[in-house]
């Protein structure tokens, strides 16, 4: 019986920690993590972002040994707010600051680490190649509801929204939408559920990253544009945005080394190409948060 | 003989075993409560918000019927309805628990009375193994099985509450026929026994005797089962067509309460409306929670032998 | 079955000037606002055994788990249990340690989900017997002592659940004397078990008395006439009589009692 | 009706139900078997996962979800124990006794991911346990609680009262009796309720995505220094679960083999779960023989 006796004097130790702790969580609410140790840098926010970044760092480690970074995902809203109250270091976000309610940009560094392209999609069966801007918009406000209208085969619309609030709803909807709301359907917050349900529900129509596109779907020109990344590069496709790794004003150094990482052109034509984003370095444009578009 | 008289009046190594005892379990529960405690109030707080800090009318938020957070309507409050998702997760909720109950119960006397050596080993194991599936796992198997099957049933898309019920049948199932094996295993033998000498078939003692007599453990595990369903956020929003709704039949898109809630809560900021709107919504789900529990649990008195 | 209305105070204890081995001054049980027992005076003789009889619900149960206060938890008992000279029936006495002086035997066999011998050992242990020869003599005593030794030597560490009815209920017996106990209670240790099985246990108690005082619930009159010493007649919640076994059987002093063992109850 | 007519039809309908159950079960765990195995190999066993290429297998996942089940368990077993102990053995029967267990059962229906953000908040940031093992632990320790605790609660009930008194009348604790005879017996209970709520550990990601986190550092499978931090008994690194990888490359996965990486993963996931089960009810079982002495 000796096991249990040990058992259950860690019961106690458990509990009685469990009631401290509880009365530590009460007390303490603005004891905020001014501590990180110089070198540990955590990364969170946008799940689109994460694998580059992730990997990023993986090299990064190897070859700077001493480097702790640890990435997360969570969500571009998740990342924006943490950076914003110092929990992490750096918040990867799919959406410009300045477009995130909640959040003063003012207080925020951008540091843009690459492009992504995004294109709408629908399933095969719809027989839809080539849509003009105006019947785009028209389908996803829900003036148009059946794919004859636009010349494909007779059959409803099923429109697929991304999540509310997503850098890529976001995007899409400023490029495409113009300001008009987008007719209430189907949410859904991931390149992968959106790629699974478009390519396999009859007369549905998304919109996806450039990387989750396949053969398993159908990805539409607009106005005879094609979505590929010489296109994005120079803006004749419109619907794209950057990926953005937010710091605090005053950026903890070590985050900014890796930043800078990142942004390096061994980085921006290496990883950042095999991950299927644009490199931020071929950009011949720049877009601000209010999507106005310069030449560089 | 003094000896004896004075080991009676002194405290033993019993005495101290059982205050020892009773101090760490009750630490336990306390610590339980606490932890509880925590994460009501936790909800509570970011939930209450909504109304006390964005000053979002309560009757509104639980009436309205349009949810867009972040935008606001002609008269600039913001449009935060949550009918739809809340009639939504009831939906589910009560449909998939409806649907799985005779089934749960139906295994569990299978493998407990009616065939228990065959039966037991084999479904235990298999009911086991289901919980541990990702739901993630159960969305996509939803998505490549149940939504086409209910779509060259029944036409429109497949995506709805009925695919939701079916794909959260099979999640919860496995908690209510475990639990329900519990309550049917505490029931003691002899009143089995006592029921088929008095000549009772086997029906009769199962409906009679046993389901009787196991009835506010059953009911528990519905429950269980209903807060599992009610829970359940990856696999129904894909099933289901996380559109924010009203649902008009069982084969239209809708959202519930978590599947809203776990989209939007990556992308939206702490403190700021869209985020505190969310939070209500998991406050609505915990009072919904509650709600079902005391009904269960007051059906349930009323059906209990044992008063 | 409707009772007569007896008059309580028609009540008779025979006074003996033995040896007492426990004394009870006016006991009360509650449940609750139920007052379930009343005034319960009675001694009990060191060495005899003292036969507790009367019709179900008459309170001879209630009483006797008052004794090492089994009720502590359900129920409120009042009025004292004097045990060498002491009044155990107090919040200052070591519950535990009265127990270990006054055991009991339950109506239905119980033994522990345990082997046979640790069935025997586990309370000795946890008392502060380890020495393992020690241990074994105690098994080996208390099972000659229940008259199961030899049914059970070569199966000591077998599940107790494999025994019979009757061999179980003798293991509970060995289990209880193991502890060395002055006092034992025993509530109707043989209605549930078959003739044969009763016989056994009634000449094991026969055996022990000469170690132990017992008291003995039992809703058979034969059974009371052929082991105890003593009986005591109980009816609706109240103790009625006291006296020598064979004079309670053949002439009690109150009518309630007459009625019960003449068969003429209600 | 006829009794006897009455229970013909009840039992077919039982029969029928359960053949309609394990058909349902039996259809699914062979569509996750049957689509996963082919793309089972030695290779994606013991192989590290690749972010972007092909041919990334799930070594550290597989070894982290049973890591975190096993630290989940050390924290939420004795309390839940101690929990169900209290239930069961000292709760006195009245509105505050409901009140707990309601508050328990409440708990249980809070869905996964306003539990992983409110830990990542009290613990992976207020106590800067940081996005680890430990936080995700914690995390899964509030889903395992009410399940875990309901179920020792009704082991423990469903033990004859008669031990009890068995125990009592031999001057023993109340608690020694809890802990010597009661809990042995109700041991077979207990393990189905670990084992259920071990699939829970296994299966959640929502709520580990804010807490234990979903990336997986290298680690080292010869450090066995707990606090060095790339040692894989190290509980204060970030981990990725199975679950949690299979949710990843579902939603945001850009590897080319992301479907056949996820399809072998659940195959894998449902084989531990398996072996785990059955491991689980073997040492259960031994468990039981031993302390109370049936063969």
């Amino acid at each position: 019986m000796l096991s249990m006796k040990k058992a259950l004097s860690f019961v106690t130790i458990l509990g009685v920690s469990g009631v401290l702790l509880a009365g530590c969580g009460n007390s303490s609410k603005s004891g905020s993590s001014s501590s990180s140790s110089s070198t540990k840098i955590t990364a969170v926010g946008s799940t689109a972002l994460q694998p580059l970044v992730e990997q990023a760092a993986t090299d990064y480690q190897n070859a700077n040994s001493g480097a702790s970074i640890t990435v997360q995902g969570g969500g571009s809203g998740t990342g924006l707010s943490q950076v914003q109250q110092k929990a992490v270091q750096i918040g990867n976000s799919d959406i410009f600051a300045e477009k995130q309610s909640g959040i003063k940009a003012s207080e925020l560094k951008d540091h843009q680490v690459a492009v992504v392209g995004m294109a709408p999609v629908v399933n095969k069966d719809a027989g839809v190649k080539n849509v003009t801007m105006d019947q785009l918009k028209k389908i996803f406000t829900g003036k148009i509801t059946n794919w004859k209208q636009v010349g494909g085969k007779d059959e409803k619309i099923s429109v697929v929204n991304r999540a509310k609030g997503s850098g890529t709803r976001a995007t899409f909807e400023q490029a495409v939408l113009g300001g008009a709301t987008a007719v209430k359907a189907q949410e859904q917050d991931s390149n992968g559920t959106v790629q699974k349900i478009v390519s396999s529900t009859p007369g549905a129509v998304s919109y996806l990253a450039f990387s989750f596109l396949n053969n398993k779907l159908q990805a539409l020109s607009i106005d005879n544009v094609k979505p590929t990344d010489a296109n994005v590069e120079t803006n004749k496709w419109k619907i794209w945005s950057y990926e953005h790794m937010y710091t605090p004003a005053t950026p903890n150094k070590e985050a900014e080394k890796f930043i800078k990482y990142i942004q390096s052109s061994k980085v921006q034509n290496g990883l950042v190409k095999k991950l299927g984003y644009i490199s931020i370095s071929n950009m011949k444009v720049t877009k601000d948060a209010n999507n106005k578009v310069t030449n560089k | 003989m003094d000896q004896i008289k004075a080991k009676l009046m002194k405290p033993s190594k019993e005495t101290k075993q059982e205050t020892v005892g009773k101090i760490i379990s009750y630490t336990c529960i306390v610590a339980i409560m606490l932890l509880v405690l925590l994460v009501l109030y936790f909800i509570i707080s970011f939930g209450m918000s909504t109304f006390t800090k964005n000053n979002v009318n309560l009757w509104s938020f639980l009436s309205g019927t349009n949810w867009s957070p972040g935008q606001v309507d002609a008269h600039g409050n913001p449009e935060v309805g949550a009918l739809p998702m809340i009639v939504t997760s009831f939906a589910v909720t009560i449909l998939s628990a409806l649907v799985a109950t005779p089934f749960a119960i139906a295994v569990s006397l299978f493998m407990t009375i009616i065939a228990p050596k065959h039966g037991k080993g084999f479904l235990q194991a298999i009911i086991e193994l289901l919980v541990g599936i990702p739901s993630v796992v159960y969305g996509y198997i939803g998505l490549t099985l149940v939504v086409p099957f209910i779509r060259h049933l029944y036409g429109g898309t497949g995506f709805g509450i009925l695919s939701g019920t079916i794909v959260l049948f099979v999640m919860v199932l496995p908690t209510i026929t475990s639990l329900t094996v519990d309550s049917l295993k505490a029931v003691p033998r002899y009143y089995l026994e006592a029921s088929l000498a008095l000549g009772a078939t086997r029906w009769q003692t199962i409906y009679k005797v046993i389901l009787r007599a196991a009835t506010p453990g059953i009911l528990t595990a519905i429950i269980f089962g209903m807060a599992r369903a009610f829970g359940e956020a990856l696999a129904v929003q894909m099933v289901i067509g996380n559109a924010t709704l009203m649902p008009k039949s069982l084969l239209t898109p809708a959202a519930t309460l978590t599947s809203q809630l776990t989209t939007g809560i990556g992308n939206t900021v702490m403190g700021s409306l869209p985020n505190n709107a969310l939070w209500s919504l998991a406050l609505i789900l915990l009072l919904m929670s509650l709600v079902f529990n005391i009904a269960v649990k007051f059906v349930g008195s009323k059906g209990d032998l044992n008063k | 079955m409707a009772f007569k209305d007896y008059d309580f105070n028609d009540t008779y204890f025979a006074t003996f000037d033995d040896e007492k081995a426990l004394v009870t001054k006016d006991i009360q049980v509650y449940y609750g606002d139920n007052h379930a027992f009343h005034d319960g005076n009675l001694s009990f003789s060191r060495n005899k055994i003292t036969a507790l009889i009367g019709a179900s619900g008459s309170g001879k149960s209630t009483y006797l788990r008052c004794l090492n206060r089994m009720n502590d938890d359900v129920a409120r008992v009042t009025g004292q249990i004097m045990y060498r000279g002491m009044n155990i029936n107090s919040s200052d006495v070591n519950v535990y340690e009265v127990r270990s002086h006054i055991g009991m035997v339950f109506q239905r066999p119980n033994p522990f989900a345990k082997s046979i011998r640790e069935n025997i050992t586990f309370a000795l242990k946890q008392h502060g017997l380890k020495n393992k020869s020690e241990l074994d003599k105690r098994v080996e005593e208390s099972l000659r002592g229940a008259s199961l030794w030899d049914e059970v030597k070569d199966r000591l560490d077998k599940s107790a659940l494999s025994l019979s009815g009757g061999q179980a209920q003798r293991l509970c017996i060995a289990r209880a004397i193991a502890m060395k106990p002055d006092i034992l209670l025993m509530d109707e240790p043989a209605s549930a078990l078959d003739p044969i099985s009763t016989k056994n246990i009634e000449n094991t108690l026969n055996q022990l008395k000469k170690d132990y005082t017992i008291i003995i619930v039992t809703h058979n009159m034969q059974q009371a006439s052929r082991i105890s010493d003593y009986t005591s007649f109980f009816h609706l919640g109240h103790a009625l009589e006291f006296d020598r076994t064979e004079r309670i059987f053949t002439n009690p002093h109150v009518k309630a009692t007459e009625d019960y063992i003449s068969g003429n109850f209600g | 009706m006829n009794p006897k007519i009455a229970n013909k039809i009840a039992d077919a309908v039982i029969y029928i139900l359960v053949a309609i159950v394990v058909i349902i079960l039996a259809l699914l765990i062979g569509f996750i078997l049957i689509t996963g195995i082919p793309h089972i190999s030695w290779h994606f066993l013991t192989s590290v996962s690749q972010s972007f290429s092909a041919g990334g297998g799930i070594r550290d996942q597989l070894f982290n979800s049973i890591y975190l089940l096993i630290l989940t368990l050390i924290i939420s077993f004795p309390i839940a124990l101690g929990s169900g102990i209290y239930l069961a053995e000292y709760a006195p029967k009245n509105w505050f006794t409901s009140l707990i267990q309601t508050a328990i059962e409440v708990l249980s229906s809070l869905p996964s991911i306003i539990v992983g953000l409110f830990c990542y908040l009290l613990f992976v940031i207020e106590f800067q346990l940081g996005f680890s093992i430990l936080s995700g632990a914690i995390a899964l320790t509030f889903f395992n609680l009410p399940l875990l605790t309901r179920s020792i609660q009704e082991s423990l009930e469903s033990v004859p009262d008669l031990q009890r008194q068995a125990g009592a009348s031999l001057g023993l604790s109340r608690w020694k009796t809890i802990t010597g005879i009661i809990f042995p017996i109700a041991i077979p209970g207990i393990i189905t309720g670990i084992i259920l709520s071990a699939g829970r550990v296994f299966g959640e990601a929502a709520a580990l995505i804010y807490t234990a986190g979903e990336s997986a550092p290298a680690i080292s499978y010869s450090n066995f220094n707990p606090f060095n931090p790339a040692s894989f008994l190290n509980p204060m690194r970030p981990a990725e679960t199975l679950a949690v990888h299979i949710w990843k490359v579902n939603t945001e996965g850009v590897t080319p083999d992301a479907s056949q990486i996820s399809s072998g993963s659940s195959a894998v996931l449902i084989i531990v779960i398996l072996i785990f089960n059955l491991g689980a009810h073997y040492l259960g079982k031994h468990l039981y023989d031993k302390m109370t002495a049936s063969k």
